[in-house]
């Protein structure tokens, strides 16, 4: 790392990043302003009405659902809460050596291991087969 | 086997229930009595020698002219085995006409007769959801029958034939005459 | 398979959770319901407890009509009917009144609606199985075939001027007679038809891995129940029964064309599956091909006569009534016609085959995933227009 | 339900006419011409002849028109086929579900008034101007793919000449929500 304070080579080295984002949220931004400026708005209760293919919704949609897609959530946040732990370590892990490797792989074969299990118990299956019937 | 061995053979099982029937027409039928129509239609699809195990289409006929004006239910039946094809008739009076739901015999009843409720009002007790099936359901009336007369309106809309371009004009509307505006729907009208 | 976890003791009893089931209306508009259909589907999570069909959005009166206009005035609306196919409803009238009346059209006049009724079965099966392949998620399919179906559209609008509703079987004969050079430019289509459109349509599509597995063993309709609700064509040829009026009750001298029945065999899954009444229309196509293939070739052999020859002045059947069946592209058309004696029917009730189809709906539809219900509702190739009437 | 309130935006309906406000109303209503998304809303006969419009020999993505499944992302309605009368209030609702600015092309002679079912259909509606406001009437049964693509034609025609920061004089129609007050529920009579 150079002698020069910490702050002149960040900015230097994360121009391009700043820039790059400043572009994205500009044009976003300048997207929303115009068009909720020009578009012409009419407000009326039936526009407000759910659409349920032009018919009355009947009963509410706050239901209880089955346990079983909470399941599934919890099983996606872990799997990817491990992508966001696997990507800073894939992108250095060829100058931090091979320990750095190799705990990767631990980090990974236990997650295999968790794959397996919530496999074995059927958590996986979308719809169970004994709702099927 | 042909119409008369079926005619026969009904006549035989139930005597006087079957009270007439048509052998020479284009479909032969025979027209049974209202009360014993379920006995007949099960016989007729349990029994080896008819086994009509696929009624075709059940309609309802309208006749307020014959005497005494009746309202009739037609069964077509026809028969996978045999490949032979039979028709039942049922008369039933015009005033609150009702006759027993043969759905217990062939699935495709169910639709049947929720239409012929539907628009002629015959009712069939022991159907198991006897609701409107082509109209809404706050509809009045059964419009299929000869006495129907078309309602002005059904819920703010016109249900009766709007007048024609001609009869407006003949009663005197402007139509087409003009001044024609020809400026462009929503150009300003101040010379821009 | 019983999931494999099912012996391990289960710290909570998923079941005793109780989960409510939500109502789903999949409406009127509806991109997948091949018109205006209402289902309205009890759903568990993903699966349908319950399903109760509600038509009638499309009622259009066609019986009340049929006891207020003449015989002739009645078919421009049996054309409407089934609007996709309407060569097919238009011949099932005809044919039936003249059972009625005792006419006999010539063998001319009968090889041209052979012909005419087979080119729509073409058509018709190919909007069914490009609509069938739009739901079940692949797009091109439904260009490439309606690209197809529009040569045989050229073909009808070059004979009796209109696209799609042709007002062309008379009581007794057709309206215009076949232009010269038709007969030529129907074997260009066939040919291009039976060698590319048809092997192409089998390979990307019919025996397609994503297709097959998507549809084996989806809404599977056992013969009984076929039978019981009265489903008819490819509907029931799906599920096994042979059962053809073309060659069971030959009508219009279907008995001089040598074809095969299509009949469903579940090769990939059990038997009256969606695969199968898709394929079943699949392979109809390529049999009424066959079938406008010899009566091109019968035609050819004939001299032209007058098609107007048998066509009454006015259309006045004897009093009495009388059930024509006739086998349209989705099933058994019937019309149970009673006459005064007047040039109006006194009563005309058809017997649509999307009605009966339609009415069986709830009990294939139990236990099923609520994309099946799309994909079953294209196999069984409905049309509104006729179900309502 | 009360009825549709007026017409609000930011910029909408401000200025007085000038150059610069002239050529920012024609890029607007350029992009808005050329990119209309028409609601699926396919009833009858003329639903197949939409479809063989959007296939490939009339193809509709040449103009930037698409289809869409639900009212929420459609500009355009095109009420293909004959409206029932069970079938009107689920079409009003549909209507004024979606996002303005919309429009409406009536397809083929049952949308326009009816049609071949006006004399006797008892459930047919009587044109769909009854429910909503038409802004371009397609005539035919079924109209051929072209006469359609004529239609939507003159529909891009009347979207360029739309008004959206210029003020607005007085317009007629459903013109990015140009219909005065209250007038889409009686949308007959159309003030001058």
């Amino acid at each position: 790392m150079s002698s020069a304070s910490p702050t002149a080579g960040f900015l230097a080295q994360h121009a391009s990043i700043l820039v790059f984002l400043a572009a994205v949220v500009g044009a976003l931004l300048f997207a929303l302003v115009l068009w909720a400026a020009l578009r012409p708005s009419r407000h009326s209760e039936e526009k407000l009405t759910t659409y349920e293919c032009g018919e009355d919704p009947v009963g509410g949609a706050w239901v209880q659902f089955n346990i079983r897609f909470y399941v599934f959530a919890l099983i996606f946040v872990v799997f990817d809460v491990e992508a966001v732990f696997l990507l800073p370590w894939a992108t250095v892990f060829r100058e931090i050596g091979l320990v750095a490797y190799l705990e990767g792989l631990v980090f990974i074969a236990i997650l295999v291991v968790a794959l397996a299990y919530v496999w074995r118990k059927g958590d996986l299956a979308w719809v169970r087969p004994e709702d099927q019937a | 086997m042909d119409a008369e061995e079926i005619h026969h053979l009904l006549v035989q099982k139930f005597g006087d229930a079957i009270v007439a029937a048509t052998l020479d027409a284009a479909t032969p039928f025979a027209v049974v009595a209202a009360h014993r129509l379920l006995e007949v239609a099960a016989f007729c699809k349990h029994d080896h020698a008819l086994a009509f195990d696929n009624l075709m289409c059940l309609s309802g006929v309208d006749y307020p002219k014959e005497t005494p004006p009746r309202l009739e239910v037609v069964y077509h039946l026809f028969s996978h085995f045999h490949f032979q094809t039979f028709a039942l008739k049922v008369h039933l009076p015009r005033e609150n006409p009702s006759v027993a739901s043969v759905e217990s015999l062939w699935g495709v009843a169910n639709w049947h007769e929720r239409e012929a409720w539907d628009l002629f009002g015959i009712v069939f007790t022991g159907h198991s959801d006897l609701r409107r099936i082509l109209l809404p359901d706050d509809w009045q009336g059964h419009p299929l029958r000869k006495d129907w007369q078309d309602p002005d309106y059904y819920n703010g809309m016109h249900v009766k034939p709007t007048a024609q371009m001609m009869d407006r004009v003949l009663q005197g509307e402007r139509i087409g005459v003009g001044p024609f505006d020809f400026t462009p729907p929503n150009r300003d009208l101040e010379p821009s | 398979m019983t999931s494999p976890a099912a012996g391990w003791a289960r710290d909570w009893d998923e079941d005793g959770l109780d989960t409510d089931e939500m109502v789903i209306n999949m409406g009127p508009q509806h991109p997948a319901t091949h018109g205006v259909l209402r289902l309205e589907l009890r759903t568990d999570g993903e699966v349908v407890r319950g399903a109760r069909p509600h038509i009638g959005y499309l009622h259009r009166c066609f019986e009340k009509h049929a006891e207020n206009v003449d015989y002739p005035g009645v078919m421009p609306y049996a054309d409407r009917m089934d609007y996709v196919a309407s060569m097919g409803n238009t011949l099932g009238f005809a044919l039936t009144v003249e059972q009625l009346m005792g006419i006999d059209p010539s063998p001319y006049v009968q090889t041209i609606r052979v012909l005419m009724a087979e080119l729509q079965r073409i058509a018709s099966h190919a909007v069914a199985v490009g609509t069938y392949t739009m739901d079940i998620g692949a797009f091109t399919p439904f260009l490439h075939l309606l690209r197809d179906r529009e040569k045989i559209l050229d073909l009808f609008e070059w004979t009796c001027g209109a696209r799609l509703l042709y007002n062309y079987n008379w009581v007794g004969g057709v309206s215009h007679d076949l232009p010269d050079g038709f007969i030529r430019a129907a074997r260009d289509f066939l040919r291009e038809f039976d060698s590319v459109t048809f092997p192409e349509l089998l390979d990307l599509i019919i025996h397609n891995k994503i297709f097959v597995k998507r549809l084996a063993n989806v809404g599977v309709c056992a013969p009984e129940l076929a039978i019981s609700y009265d489903l008819t064509g490819p509907n029931l040829r799906g599920s096994g029964v042979p059962r053809d009026l073309r060659k069971d009750a030959p009508y219009s001298s279907y008995q001089q064309y040598d074809f095969d029945v299509a009949v469903g065999v579940g090769q990939y899954g059990p038997v009256g599956s969606c695969f199968d009444r898709n394929w079943v229309r699949v392979v109809e196509m390529r049999e009424s091909s066959k079938i406008v293939h010899q009566a091109l070739d019968r035609l050819e052999a004939m001299e032209k006569a007058d098609v107007h020859e048998t066509v009454p002045k006015r259309v006045k059947p004897p009093k009495g009534e009388v059930y024509g069946r006739s086998e349209a592209p989705r099933g058994q058309l019937g019309f149970y016609l009673v006459s005064d004696g007047g040039i109006m029917p006194y009563r005309l009730k058809v017997k649509s085959p999307c009605f009966t189809a339609m009415s069986a709906f709830h009990h294939l539809a139990k236990g099923m995933m609520i994309a099946d219900v799309v994909a079953l509702i294209g196999s069984l190739d409905i049309v509104l227009g006729e179900i309502d009437r | 339900m009360s009825g549709p309130g007026p017409v609000r935006g930011l910029l909408h309906d401000r200025f007085e006419d000038g150059l610069v406000v002239a050529s920012a109303d024609q890029l607007i209503n350029w992009s808005r011409k050329n990119s209309i998304w028409f609601m699926t809303f396919g009833l009858a006969c003329c639903a197949i002849e939409m479809m063989a419009t959007g296939a490939s020999r009339y193809d509709l993505d040449r103009f930037g028109i698409m289809p869409r499944g639900t009212p929420r992302q459609s500009d355009l309605m095109i009420v293909a086929g004959t409206v029932t009368l069970k079938m009107a209030t689920r079409v009003k609702r549909l209507y004024e579900q979606m996002a303005e600015p919309k429009y409406v092309l009536s397809m083929g002679s049952c949308a326009n008034n009816g049609g071949p079912y006006w004399r006797h259909g008892y459930h047919v509606l009587k044109g769909v101007d009854e429910v909503v406001p038409v802004d371009v009437y397609v005539p035919g049964c079924p109209p051929r793919p072209e006469a359609l693509l004529y239609g939507l034609l003159k529909l891009q025609e009347k979207i360029q000449e739309d008004r959206v920061l210029r003020k607005r004089a007085h317009t007629v129609g459903s013109l990015a929500g140009a219909t005065l007050d209250g007038a889409a529920d009686a949308p007959r009579e159309t003030k001058a």
